[in-house]
C-alpha cells in the first residue's frame, strides 16, 4: 500500500481508508468470487467446455445475451425518446414520469415479475388484448424480453439524461447558422455527442438484463432451449445438485459482466477527457 | 441551469406574429408534428412498462378491500418477514455505508495506478447476476463449501440464517453507496479538504466539518437506493435463504411464498408495501437530487 | 452586405434586454460591440444571427427585411465565445461540417470540400491540425478553428461573440493583430463583442458603446476615446479621474473650493468631473488648481503612476510622463488639460 | 416452546403440514409434556434437498421422492438405509398423478393419449427440479409401455407429450398457479391432493379433474435427519413427529388433505373421496428410484435427450 | 518571517515542474511571482505552504526546516485561486473555522471568535455579509472572505494562489489597491502567484519571474521591467519589439545591414534585439538607424500605436507621443532609445 501512496500528502487517511477499502472489498467481493473460481477449476478444462458448449447451456447462454441485447437495443432506441422528451419538451405529467423513469431500480425484482405476468398473461389487461390479436407475451421468449426491458430503462435514461441536460445549446446554433437542417443537427451533431453516454447506458442495460432473475422467471416459460435463461440454469443445476455446471456456467456470465463493466468505465474516462476542454 | 435554458427556449405559444415565427423557426425546436409524436412515444413507453405493473401491484392488493389487505399484513409470518428485511437492510445499508465512505474518499482524494481497476471491481457486484451473488456464498459457507466443514464443527450458521441472507445482500448492494459518493466528491475536488488542513484542522475535523457536510445529500442518496435494493432483493436471498417459514423468508420472498400459496392477496399486498417503500425512494430521491443540484455552486 | 437595426426591443420576462436599439453596418465594415457584461451584446448578435428573435423591431440585410428567415437561412458566420466546436468530429470535419450539409444540388464534391477545408486552414494558419480534436487544441487554436468554420459558408455577414474572451492576456493581444489582418483579406461585413475596451479601439473602424439594452455612442475609436458623449462612456472607456463637483454660477466647485476650470457642457448642479489619467498635468506645490501629496508611486514602462490624496478629500491616481521623479511625500498642483463636465452624482 | 424442529418439505405440502403440525403439536404435549414447536420450509423438492446438504439444518425431510432424500444420505446425513427405518417404505401416505382440466373439459381429455390431441397444452413442471413432475413423466411412460409393451414406444410418447408444453414451471405450485391463475394450458398433470387442492380453492366451477385409466402409485418419503437431529439433541421429537403419521389422526389429517391415506380403516372411510384407478409403482416398471433417475433424469438421461432435439 | 527554498525540485511523473528553484523572501515582504502558465508558479507555492513535497530542496521558514512540518503545523494563510471556501458554512463560520478547530487548550472562547471574526470582516469591508452563504456572493467578495479566512488563523506567512485570476478585468484593477494597502497594515510576509505582469509590477514589493520551473529574475518592478536579465523576461514583461539580428565584428547587424548601434551584453552570433515600443524613437525618413512605412495607426489615449513595415523585411507596431500625428504611408526613420540584445535567435 506503501507503495500506492504518494510520498508524504496533504490529506490523512490514504492507508486507513484504503485498507479498509481492500479489506472489505476482498472479504465481500473478490475471495467469494475467487472461491467460484477455484471451484471451477474442478474441473478439466474439457470438462469445461463439455459443460459451457453442450446445447442446453449454450441455449441459455444465448437466450440471455440475445435477448438482453435486443432489450438493451430497444431501452437505447426508446430510453432516448423518453430522454428527448423530458429533457427538450414541457408536457403535463413531465415531472411525475421523469421520477417515475426509476421504479425499475427500486422496484424489488420479484414484485415486478409478479406483476409483469400479472399484466401480460393470456387473462391479463394488456395480455388478453395482445392474445386477441395471436400474440402470446407471458411464458414466451416475448416475456423475458419485456421484463428485461423493464429493468433496463433506468440505466440508459439516467446515464443520457444529464448528457442532454448539459449538452452546449450553442452547438446546435453553430450547426443551425452553418446551414444544417434540423436532422443534420440531430444526427450529425446531437446524437454523435451522446455516443459514449448511449454506449454506457446501453452496455449497463445489457449487463444487468444478463444477470436478471427475479423479475424474468415469473413471467418465462423456463422451457429448456426456448425460454430458458441463464441463471436459471444455474438455480436448476445447483437443485439437480450439479454444483459444477452451475459453477461453469457462473464462471462464464461473470467473466462476461466484469469485462462489460471495465469497457463501461474505461468508456465514461474516455467521455470525461473528450469533455474537458 | 440548461433545465431553464431549455425552458427559455421552447416556445410559449404566444400569440405575437414575431413570437410565431421565432417559434417556427427556434434552430433548436422540432416541428410540432415530431414534438407531439414523441411525447406520445414517451408516455405510452412508461405507461406500458413502468406505470401500469405498477398499478397491478395496487389494484391486486386492494382487490378484495382494506381489511383483506390489512388482514393480510398483520399475519405474524408478514411481520417475521419485515422484521427479518429491516435488520437485513440495516446490516447491509450500514457496512456499505461505512465501506462506500471509506472508497470514495481513498479514490477521489488521492491518485494512485489502477484506479479504474479498483472502480470496477467495486463495480462488479453491480452486474454479477444476483443468482451468482448467492451462488458465491454456497460455494464458500455450504456444508460441502471451502468453510463449510469449519462452521460446522464450530457451530457457526451462516447459510440459511441471518449472515447469510446479510452477506448476499450486501454483496448484491455493495457498490451503491460508493458509487453515489465517487463521481460527486470527484467533482468537488480536494481544495476544500486543502484549505480546512491549512487552517490547522485535523483529518477528522476535516471529514466531519468539511466533506461529510458537502457530500451529505449524495450520502442521503446512495443510502436510498442500496436501501431500495437491499429491501427488494431476490435471487440472491432465494439462493441462500432456506425459506424457513417464519424466520428465513425476506419480503421479496415471502411475495413468492404467498403468490405459491394462492394468497394473491397477501402476496401483493407484501409487494405493495415494497412498491410503496420503492415510490418513497423515489420521491425522497427526486427531492435530493434537487438539493445536490442546489449545493453545487454553478457559479464559479 | 450592410446590416441594419431598427428600434429593435427584446425582453425576458419582465427584463428588458434590448431597448431599442438603431444600428447602421456598412458593407466590409468591422464593427466592435463594446459594453459591460448584461449590456445586451449578445442579445443583439443573435437577433442578427437569426438565433433569438426580437419583440419588436427590424433586421434588414442589405435593406431586405431578415426576420422571415431562420439561421439557416441567413447566411450568417457566427463565431460563439466558448467556440461551440463539434467535439466529435476533428479540426478537418468541423471547419468541413458547413459544406457537407448544404442541400444535395448546392453540395460540393468531396474534392471541393477538401481543397475549400484546406484553403480556410490556411487562413487560419492551422493547416498542420487537421486530424486534431478540439479538446486536443489550445484555446487560441479553436478560436481560429471555430473562424474557420464559420467562413467555410462563404457567410454574407460575420458575426464574433467575444471572440478572445476564453483566452488569455497575452494570446488576446496576439490574436488583434491578427483578425484585423484577416478581415482585411476576407473583407466581409463583420460585428465582434467584447468587453475589453482597448480591443475595440484596437481592432475595429467603429465602436459601438452599448449599457443597458441601449447604444449610448457610435464612432470611431478616437472619437469614443477623446469625445465620449456620455458619462458613463467617459467613465467605461479609458481610465478616468472622476471627482464629485459642484456647477454653480458658471463655476465648477470641488469641496465647496472653486477651481481654475471652465464649465463645459450643460451641466449644473451636482455633476461630475472626468479626467484622463495622463491628462491631469503634475507640477509643483504652488502650481495647478488641485493640490495633493504623493502617496504611492510605480514607475514602470513609459510613464510612472501615483496615487496622490488631495487635500480636497478625494484620492487619484494619475500617469506622469517619467522625465520628473516623483516620490513619496511629494507635494504637488495638479491641472487638467484635457476634462469634461457631466451632469450627476 | 422446549422442542423445536424443522421440517424441509416440497411445494404441495403446504397446507398439509399446517394441519399436521398443529395436530401433532397437541398430542406431543399432551404425550410428553413438552411443548414443540414446528417450523416449514418448503420449495422444489430438489431444491431443498440441495440446501440441506448444503447446511440447512432440518431435523426433517419430507421430500417429494426417495432419490431426494438418497442424495442426501449420500452425503452422510442420514442413514443409507432410512426408508427401512420406518413402515411401508418410509412413505406414510400417498398419491398420484391426474389429470386438472377446464370446467367442461373443453378438449375432452379423458386418457393420456388425449395429450397428444393437436391443440391441447399440457401443463407440467421440469422434471430437473420438481420431484411432482418426476412423478408425471414417470406415469405418462408407464402408462404407455404397459399399453404396448414398448419401451420406444413409452419414449415416443414421452417425446411427443413435451411438444405440448408451452411452460416448464421450477415446481409443482408454479405449474399449478400457471394453469388455474394465468389460465395457460388446457390441462394440469398435477399430484392428486394439488388438484383436489385447486379445486378446492378455485371452485368446482371452473375446473375438473380427469382421473386416466392408469397411473403411478407416488410415494413421497419423510426421513429423520440424524446428523442434525444428532446435534441439536432433537431424536426423539423427530422421531416422533414422523411416527405420527402412522396414527389414525395422522392418516385422517392426510385423507382430509388429498393424500391418499396407508391405513386401510382409514382409506375406506375416505375411499368416496379418491378416484378408483389402476396404480403401477415404480418398482415394477423402473426398477427403483435410483434407476428410473438415472435411465431418465440423470445428466444425459432420457429427458435430456429429448430436449436435446 | 522570512522564507527561504534552497534548490527545490519537484517532478510530476517524468515532467520537472520545478528544477532547482533558490529564493529569499524578506520578513514582511510583498512578494509576486510572475510567469506563464505551467511555468510552476502554484506549485512552489504549494510547497511552500505543505500541500505539496519537494523530491529535492529544502524549505525554510526563519532558518528552521519547514518541511518536516505538515500543513496544518506550519500556520500559512493560503488562498486559493477558485477560493475554496467551504460551501456549506455561512460566510461568518468560514472565517471562524480556523478558530474552531484549534486544539482545545488554547482555542479562544466563542465570544473571543466572535470579535476576532468580525474584526477580521471589517478589515475586508464585508462585515455586512457575515450570514450570506458563499454562493450568494460575487467573485470580488468570495476572495476577500477566502483573504479573511486565511487571516484568522494569524499566519506567519500569507500566499495567495492568482488572488484576482478569476475576476473580470474592471474588479481586479479595484482590488489591486486594495491588496496593497491591506498588506501595508497587517504587514505578513506574503507571496502572490500571477501570469498578469501589470499585477505584479503594480502591486508587489520584488517581482519573481519564472519559466519552466525555473526562476528567471528577481527584482523590483523597475528593475525586471527597465533591465530584464533574460529574453525570456525582456519578452514576457512589457511589451517588446524583437527584431532577429547577428551580431558580428563588434556590430549588429539587421538582414545583413549594419545598424547604428553597439553592441550591448556579451551576445555575438544570431541574437534578439529586444526595444520596448515606448522606447522606439520615430523621426523623419532619413533620420534614425531603422527605416519603414507606417501601415497602421491607431490613436487615442496619451499614445499612437503605429504599425510599421521595415525596409529591413519585419512589421513591427511600435507607440509614439500623440505630438506628431503619423499617417499610414509615411515614410519614417526609427532608432532605439534604451534596447537589450540577447544571444539565440
Ligand atoms: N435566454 C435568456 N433568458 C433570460 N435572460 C436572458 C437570456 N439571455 C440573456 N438574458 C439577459 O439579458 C441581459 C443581456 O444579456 P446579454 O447576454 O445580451 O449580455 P452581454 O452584453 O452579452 O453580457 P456579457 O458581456 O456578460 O456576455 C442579461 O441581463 C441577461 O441576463
Ligand atoms: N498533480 C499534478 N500532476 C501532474 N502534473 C502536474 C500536477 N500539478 C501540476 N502539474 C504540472 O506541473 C506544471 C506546473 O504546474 P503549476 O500548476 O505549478 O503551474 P502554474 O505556473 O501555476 O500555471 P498556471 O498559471 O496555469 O496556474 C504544469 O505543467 C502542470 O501540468
Ligand atoms: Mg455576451
Ligand atoms: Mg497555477
Ligand atoms: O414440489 S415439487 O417437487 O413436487 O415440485
Amino acid at each position: 500500500m506503501s507503495v500506492l501512496a504518494p510520498r508524504r500528502s496533504t490529506l490523512p487517511g490514504f492507508g486507513l481508508t484504503m485498507g479498509l477499502t481492500l479489506t472489505w472489498l476482498s472479504l465481500i467481493v473478490l475471495i467469494p468470487l475467487a472461491g467460484l473460481f477455484v471451484r471451477s477449476t474442478d474441473l478439466s478444462l474439457a470438462q469445461f467446455w463439455d459443460i459451457v458448449t453442450s446445447r442446453r447451456t449454450l441455449s441459455a447462454l444465448k437466450i440471455s445475451f440475445g435477448l438482453s441485447f435486443a432489450a438493451a437495443c430497444v431501452n437505447l432506441v426508446m430510453g432516448t425518446i423518453v430522454v428527448w422528451a423530458l429533457v427538450r419538451y414541457r408536457f403535463p405529467g413531465r415531472r411525475l414520469f421523469d421520477a417515475i423513469v426509476d421504479v425499475p431500480f427500486a422496484l424489488p425484482t420479484a414484485v415486478a415479475g409478479v406483476a409483469l405476468t400479472a399484466l401480460f398473461a393470456q387473462k391479463g389487461w394488456l395480455g388478453a388484448p395482445l392474445a386477441a390479436m395471436g400474440i402470446k407475451v407471458a411464458f414466451t421468449p416475448l416475456g423475458i424480453f419485456i421484463a428485461m426491458i423493464f429493468i433496463g430503462i433506468p440505466f440508459v435514461v439516467r446515464t443520457v439524461q444529464p448528457v442532454l441536460i448539459d449538452l452546449d445549446p450553442e452547438i446546435e446554433e453553430a450547426a443551425a447558422s452553418l446551414g444544417a437542417s434540423r436532422w443534420h443537427i440531430v444526427t450529425k451533431v446531437i446524437l454523435p455527442s451522446l455516443t459514449p453516454a448511449l454506449l454506457t447506458g446501453f452496455a449497463l442495460a445489457f449487463a444487468r438484463a444478463v444477470g436478471e432473475y427475479g423479475s424474468v422467471i415469473f413471467i418465462a416459460g423456463n422451457l429448456p432451449n426456448v425460454s430458458e435463461i441463464a441463471p436459471l440454469l444455474i438455480v436448476i443445476r445447483l437443485s439437480e445438485f450439479r454444483y459444477a455446471d452451475a459453477t461453469a456456467i457462473a464462471v462464464v456470465m461473470l467473466v462476461v459482466a466484469f469485462v462489460i463493466i471495465f469497457a463501461v468505465n474505461r468508456l465514461q474516462r474516455w467521455a470525461q477527457s473528450q469533455a474537458s476542454t | 441551469m440548461s433545465i431553464e435554458m431549455t425552458l427559455q427556449r421552447t416556445p410559449d405559444g404566444s400569440a405575437r406574429s414575431l413570437a410565431e415565427s421565432a417559434a417556427r423557426r427556434d434552430p433548436r425546436a422540432e416541428p410540432a408534428i415530431v414534438r407531439v409524436a414523441i411525447i406520445t412515444l414517451a408516455i405510452a413507453f412508461l405507461s406500458i412498462f413502468v406505470v401500469l405493473p405498477l398499478v397491478v401491484v395496487f389494484v391486486e392488493a386492494f382487490g378484495r378491500g382494506v381489511v383483506a389487505y390489512l388482514s393480510a399484513l398483520a399475519d405474524p409470518e408478514a411481520w417475521s418477514a419485515i422484521r427479518l428485511t429491516l435488520g437485513v437492510a440495516a446490516v447491509s445499508v450500514g457496512t456499505n455505508l461505512v465501506f462506500g465512505l471509506a472508497a470514495a474518499w481513498a479514490i477521489t482524494k488521492f491518485d494512485f495506478p489502477g484506479k479504474t481497476f479498483l472502480i470496477t471491481l467495486i463495480d462488479l457486484p453491480f452486474s454479477v447476476s444476483p443468482v451468482i451473488s448467492g451462488l458465491v456464498f454456497v460455494l464458500l459457507f455450504g456444508a460441502q463449501g471451502f468453510l463449510g466443514p469449519w462452521l460446522q464443527d464450530h457451530d457457526l450458521q451462516i447459510l440459511f440464517a441471518f449472515p447469510g441472507i446479510a452477506l448476499a445482500t450486501i454483496f448484491v448492494t455493495f457498490p451503491f453507496v460508493a458509487r453515489a459518493l465517487i463521481p460527486l466528491m470527484q467533482e468537488q475536488g480536494t481544495q476544500e479538504e486543502e484549505a480546512a488542513i491549512s487552517l490547522g484542522a485535523s483529518g477528522l475535523q476535516t471529514f466531519f466539518r468539511v466533506t461529510l457536510p458537502n457530500i451529505k445529500w449524495g450520502v442521503l442518496y446512495g443510502v436510498l437506493l442500496c436501501n431500495a435494493r437491499a429491501m427488494g432483493e431476490f435471487g440472491a436471498v432465494s439462493v441462500v435463504s432456506g425459506h424457513i417459514r417464519g424466520e428465513t423468508n425476506t419480503m421479496p420472498l415471502l411475495v413468492e411464498i404467498l403468490y405459491n400459496e394462492y394468497q394473491m392477496v397477501a402476496s401483493f399486498a407484501i409487494a405493495s408495501l415494497l412498491a410503496m417503500l420503492a415510490l418513497i425512494t423515489l420521491i425522497a430521491k427526486t427531492i435530493l437530487e434537487r438539493n445536490i443540484d442546489g449545493d453545487m455552486p454553478h457559479d464559479d | 452586405m450592410t446590416i441594419e437595426a431598427r428600434g429593435v426591443v427584446k425582453s425576458f420576462g419582465a427584463f428588458k434586454a434590448l431597448d431599442g436599439v438603431d444600428l447602421k453596418v456598412a458593407n466590409g465594415e468591422l464593427l466592435a460591440l463594446l459594453g459591460p457584461s448584461g449590456s445586451g451584446k449578445t442579445t443583439l448578435l443573435r437577433i442578427i444571427a437569426g438565433l433569438e428573435w426580437p419583440d419588436a423591431g427590424e433586421i434588414l440585410f442589405d435593406g431586405e427585411n431578415a426576420l422571415d428567415r431562420g439561421a439557416r437561412e441567413r447566411h450568417v458566420g457566427f463565431v460563439f465565445q466558448h467556440y461551440a466546436l463539434f467535439r466529435h468530429m476533428n479540426v478537418f470535419e468541423n471547419v468541413a461540417f458547413g459544406l457537407r450539409v448544404q442541400p444535395r444540388r448546392i453540395r460540393k464534391t468531396e474534392a471541393q470540400i477538401r481543397a475549400r477545408v484546406k484553403e480556410l486552414l490556411d487562413l487560419v494558419q492551422l493547416d498542420w491540425l487537421a486530424d486534431r480534436y478540439p479538446s486536443q487544441l489550445s484555446g487560441g487554436q479553436r478560436q481560429r478553428i471555430a473562424l474557420a468554420r464559420a467562413l467555410a459558408i462563404e457567410p454574407r455577414i460575420l458575426l464574433l461573440d467575444e471572440p478572445f474572451g476564453a483566452l488569455d492576456a497575452k494570446v488576446r493581444k496576439e490574436l488583434r493583430q491578427w483578425l484585423r489582418t484577416l478581415h482585411h483579406s476576407i473583407n466581409v461585413t463583420s460585428i465582434f463583442v467584447t468587453h475589453d475596451q482597448e480591443e475595440a479601439l484596437e481592432v475595429a473602424h467603429r465602436v459601438v458603446v452599448m449599457d443597458k439594452g441601449r447604444i449610448e455612442q457610435v464612432g470611431s475609436p478616437s472619437d469614443v476615446y477623446d469625445s465620449p458623449a456620455t458619462a458613463f462612456v467617459h467613465g467605461f472607456i479609458g481610465e478616468s479621474i472622476m471627482l464629485p463637483v459642484e456647477v454653480t454660477g458658471g463655476a465648477v466647485h470641488l469641496n465647496g473650493r472653486p477651481l481654475d476650470i471652465a464649465v463645459e457642457g450643460g451641466a449644473a448642479g451636482a455633476s461630475t468631473l472626468f479626467v484622463r489619467r495622463h491628462d491631469m498635468l503634475i507640477g509643483p506645490a504652488d502650481s495647478g488648481t488641485l493640490h495633493g501629496a504623493v502617496t504611492h508611486v510605480r514607475s514602470f514602462g513609459p510613464v510612472q503612476r501615483a496615487e496622490i490624496a488631495l487635500t480636497e478629500g478625494s484620492t487619484i491616481e494619475i500617469d506622469a510622463p517619467r522625465d520628473r521623479e516623483l516620490r513619496i511625500g511629494d507635494r504637488v498642483g495638479l491641472k487638467p488639460r484635457h476634462y469634461r463636465i457631466f451632469a450627476g452624482g | 416452546a422446549d422442542v423445536s424442529l424443522l421440517n424441509v418439505s416440497y411445494d404441495p405440502t403446504r397446507e398439509l403440514y399446517v394441519e399436521f403440525n398443529r395436530a401433532f403439536a397437541a398430542s406431543y404435549q399432551k404425550e410428553t409434556g413438552k411443548s414443540v414447536e414446528i417450523k416449514q420450509s418448503h420449495g422444489g423438492s430438489g431444491a431443498q434437498a440441495r440446501s440441506v446438504m448444503d447446511g440447512l439444518q432440518a431435523d426433517v425431510v419430507t421430500l417429494a421422492l426417495a432419490y431426494d432424500i438418497d442424495a442426501i444420505a449420500g452425503r452422510g446425513l442420514l442413514d443409507k438405509e432410512w426408508q427401512k427405518r420406518l413402515p411401508q417404505n418410509a412413505a406414510p401416505y400417498t398419491s398420484t398423478i391426474v389429470f386438472l382440466v377446464r370446467k367442461g373439459n373443453p378438449k375432452g381429455i379423458k386418457d393420456w393419449d388425449d395429450l397428444l390431441k393437436s391443440g391441447v397444452d399440457v401443463i407440467t413442471p421440469n422434471p430437473k427440479t420438481s420431484g411432482g413432475a418426476r412423478w408425471n413423466y414417470l406415469a405418462a411412460w408407464g402408462y404407455q409401455l404397459k399399453k404396448t409393451g414398448s419401451a420406444d414406444k413409452a419414449r415416443q410418447f414421452v417425446a411427443d407429450l413435451y411438444k405440448h408444453v408451452p411452460v416448464l414451471d421450477t415446481g409443482a405450485r408454479g405449474a399449478t398457479v400457471t394453469f388455474v391463475e394465468r389460465g395457460v394450458g388446457d390441462v394440469l398433470l398435477a399430484w392428486e391432493n394439488e388438484a383436489y387442492l385447486a379445486l378446492k380453492e378455485f371452485g368446482k366451477e371452473k375446473f375438473e379433474i380427469i382421473s386416466p385409466s392408469l397411473s403411478i402409485l407416488a410415494e413421497p418419503p419423510v426421513a429423520v435427519v440424524d446428523r442434525v437431529v444428532a446435534k441439536k439433541g432433537t431424536q426423539a421429537a423427530a422421531e416422533a413427529y414422523l411416527k405420527y403419521w402412522y396414527t389414525k389422526e395422522g392418516q385422517e389429517i392426510a385423507a382430509r388433505n388429498f393424500y391418499r391415506p396407508r391405513d386401510p380403516d382409514v382409506a375406506k372411510s375416505y375411499a368416496d373421496a379418491f378416484a378408483k384407478l389402476d396404480l403401477f409403482t415404480i418398482d415394477d416398471v423402473f426398477g427403483g428410484w435410483t434407476k428410473a433417475q438415472k435411465d431418465h433424469f440423470g445428466e444425459g438421461g432420457i429427458f435430456d435427450q429429448i430436449y436435446k432435439n
